[in-house]
């Protein structure tokens, strides 16, 4: 089964990433896959929570909202969103956290606000949600997002969410002690934070991925690490494990 | 002691041109019906919050009800952005709605804070984060102890408080379970509320000691409307009509279209057809 | 995750002389038995939190255990005084403790922050009240959008929480539900935690959705004492032994009678002894 | 049935100033014991709400403690203790408070933490538990007391929870805009704010009651309003609901 899509490898590499000691604070969509497709493989100790209140759930499918009845049919308990970012989140006893967004910058910086100006933009965005305390309060923040020139920017729009800031010690110098964005997994690539300067860069090419593919996709000059890994192709058993979990998802969302 | 009314008869009593009101619920028990019949009695001016401004706040807004939202996410959940509110804020159709903008970490500590009867919510937030730099709302307050700075936002108080949940009972107190949001919390902060409920029942029987129950004492109106949270759901009783999501996307990105579903579905209709849209949703309820 | 031990073993890994220590249970499901276990193992130098000391307190401070007390209520419930806390505090025996003194709605306040991982809570109280004059960690904040003064307390952050509980699943979960106090929030703002539980079970059969349950991975050890809370109790397994609560009251009084007391129930006994206390007291379990 | 003591005369007085519409919190003796009165005889609709959480709760006996099993099972339900500090006390939900001590001054003002000094007490007495907040946040407060010039002083050796400061508008200035206590229910009378100097004037004598054993059991001199009712003594059926509830709580706690 060497025939796989981007998104797959992108969730994939993303579910490595993650170990049944973690507790997750999961987003829709790539995130939920992601999450749930290391539940049912490698990490079957994993906690997921998700925002609307249910911990240690484990769905069946994929929600299609962050609150379908199956995260609370399948969790351990459902607790109200109010004491879910505070004990939970806030409580700093997440350890990794997901985001994505409309745009991202070379730090980690996230805009899901608006594209153009805040009050007269030219998009308005769903807003921040979660991000602006997710970003600040998880023990480590992983983002999942497909690159392109109009998603990876120069320069956001809008910080909706901090990542490293301006890069160097900017993060800590907004207070801010847990360690932000320390992975971010693409479509194309695996980045990590250079430990100096925060700026990502590329540590690992996803298969018969090209450094001008990457380059074509980012509004800016990327950065490659000086011995690049190339991602190891999904495993049959991860892509047999993942795409059951979408043909479960479809026809229970469509089953209606 | 809360009133039992018909939902027209609760809407009428309560929600008044110019009122702040959260219409709540976390992607579970959204009170469509409630909204539907406040843009059927043609409410004005009114200034809304919500966490996550999902379907009814699109239809709220895009009928010209709404002045002002409080929110800290506005997208249609899973499917993307909202049409209604999008016109509205980039183009005026039919009219430029102000924004006060929140994270959600604001949204659910100001809703607890308006519970809890304090002027303001303390919470550690909003660091580097640029909401900061448009929403006057937040603050930085810093800790007699540590030293440290925490954000400060006011609390929410509605005027009123609307709510769907599965039951009441003959007293008027109502009972809620599943994914309960910021709900309770609201009805707290609220000066009034309403209840939509799916039934009315003698007793709670079997619920747990700790079980998330509002006192009917709590509580302005209670209305029954089966099926009342529908496209979203409610626990045990009917499952969430994604489908219906997905095709809103579409209804709404279109002023005709979209004016064409509201005349059809809400203005012409009333909230006894919630009941039937629920009719084939019922093997999805999720049991437990 | 939790790791399942006996309660030797468990008071052993995690509690150490000079700790901080909430033995939480608001009358009801008060760790009794873990409270013993510490005693006979004998801690010195404890910092102890609890909303209402009683009984448990009496004994570790009358033990010579305690260093200082963060409390709001000090009494025998419904009897009187605690004499083993008065004798200590009045005339220094065994030595005199160190009080920090709080309201219940501070200290409440102060756990619920400290399971938020907040460095204070601020809350509407201690206007008019003399505790502010004799409590250096009683300040006050001014609230920045009303100006309304709001007093603020550092967050309780126990090294260890210890919590008596109805079961535990085979995973380590724990469930709890009548009268929870703010046991939920003892163990959340915990470094560690010790959990005494009634049974053992394969899992939470027919639990709500919003059950109170902490998860395995916040708990560090879990034990299995039935009637361990005794002469407290445990909703559905056994009544509160108030005839118990009354003859403390004698048994207290008196220095050599509270030593030999302690020295053949706490000092030669050991866990297995409680579900002995609580045989006669089944019928007054409560149910629901 | 003229024969009554003193200490259900001051319970039947106190739970006669309790309606339907009352949300009250219950301390345990006699605020407990009239809240439960009024619920049994002419005020049914009444809500009972315990600092151990237990809201809308109907106890068969009455409890020995702030949170016996008897007051969990016969709730409407049971929260938190934050919760219930927060959401429903502080939230200005309670329309009566019940308070006592073991000092009381001339305005309300009440004493449980210490005899003496606060550092080397004479007495160290139980603490303020709930009584400092419920003080200011509760509607009103109704204050049930015996009399004797132990408990009610000229100058209170602690302050634990305001009730009119030291008179006039000083309960105001502290930032408090609740009634503080509108009622002192004692053994011997009923007592009631002078509207301007808020001092504790006796407005009705319990039958057969004389102004002298007023004097003899109050360590001020106290003021007396220039008409004084009579406190109607304690009806057949008042006293029968009291005497039942007092002899199933005594059975339901020796029986042990």
């Amino acid at each position: 089964m060497s025939d796989f899509t981007p998104t797959e490898m992108m969730t994939v590499a993303a579910a490595r990433a993650l170990s049944s000691k973690d507790v997750c604070f999961v987003g829709i969509g790539a995130p939920s896959a992601a999450c749930n497709l290391a539940r049912l493989t490698h990490a079957p100790g994993i906690t997921l929570i998700y925002e609307s209140g249910t911990i240690g759930t484990a769905p069946d499918v994929l929600p299609l909202s962050i609150g379908d009845g199956e995260l609370c049919d399948t969790a351990l308990t459902t607790v109200s969103v109010p004491e879910m970012f505070r004990y939970w989140l806030q409580g700093g006893r997440i350890t990794v956290g997901f985001l994505g967004g409309a745009q991202l910058d070379r730090f980690g910086n996230i805009n899901t606000t608006v594209v153009g100006g805040y009050e007269t933009p030219k998009v308005r965005l769903p807003g921040g949600g979660g991000a602006p305390e997710i970003a600040i309060s998880c023990g480590e923040i992983f983002i999942t997002m497909k690159q392109s020139r109009r998603g990876f920017v120069e320069k956001l729009d809008f910080i909706t969410s901090l990542g490293h800031g301006t890069g160097g010690r900017d993060r800590a110098e907004h207070g801010v002690h847990t360690k932000g964005p320390t992975r971010l997994i693409t479509d194309l690539a695996i980045w990590q934070p250079d430990p100096e300067t925060k700026e990502f860069t590329v540590t690992s090419l996803h298969p018969g991925v090209t450094k001008a593919q990457i380059m074509d996709t980012v509004g800016w000059a990327p950065k490659f690490a000086e011995t690049m890994a190339e991602t190891p192709a999904p495993t049959t058993e991860e892509l047999l494990v993942l795409r059951d979990l979408h043909a479960r998802t479809k026809a229970a969302h469509e089953g209606a | 002691m809360a009133k039992f009314q018909t939902l027209q008869e609760a809407v009428a009593d309560n929600i008044r041109d110019g009122n702040s009101i959260a219409f709540e619920g976390f992607t579970h028990l959204i009170p469509h019906a409630a909204a539907h019949e406040v843009i059927r009695q043609g409410r004005k001016n009114l200034t809304v919050m919500r966490m996550t401004p999902d379907l009814i706040y699109d239809q709220l807004i895009g009928m010209g009800c709404v002045k002002k939202m409080i929110f800290s996410f506005a997208g249609n959940p899973g499917v993307g952005l909202l049409r209604r509110l999008r016109d509205s804020v980039e183009n005026g159709w039919p009219h430029k709605i102000e924004l006060e903008e929140h994270s959600h970490a604001a949204m659910a500590n100001a809703y607890e804070a308006g519970a809890a009867g304090l002027p303001c919510a303390v919470f550690r937030g909003y660091r580097g984060a640029e909401l900061t730099r448009v929403n006057p709302n937040i603050k930085f307050i810093t800790c007699p102890f540590t030293g440290e700075e925490l954000a400060a936002v006011p609390a929410l108080r509605p005027d009123v408080a609307v709510i769907h949940a599965l039951k009441a009972n003959r007293n008027g107190d109502v009972f809620m379970e599943g994914i309960t949001g910021v709900q309770k919390e609201a009805v707290l902060a609220a000066k009034r509320s309403i209840v939509t409920v799916e039934e009315i029942v003698d007793d709670f029987e079997g619920v747990s000691p700790n079980a998330i129950i509002l006192p009917s004492w709590t509580i302005t109106s209670v209305a029954e409307v089966k099926g009342g949270a529908h496209p979203s759901y409610t626990q045990g009783y009917y499952g969430r009509d994604n489908a219906f999501y997905i095709a809103w996307d579409d209804i709404a990105s279109d002023r005709e279209r979209f004016r064409a579903w509201m005349d059809e579905h809400v203005m012409e209709a009333g909230p006894e057809v919630f009941a039937s849209r629920v009719a084939g949703l019922m093997q999805k309820g999720g049991t437990r």
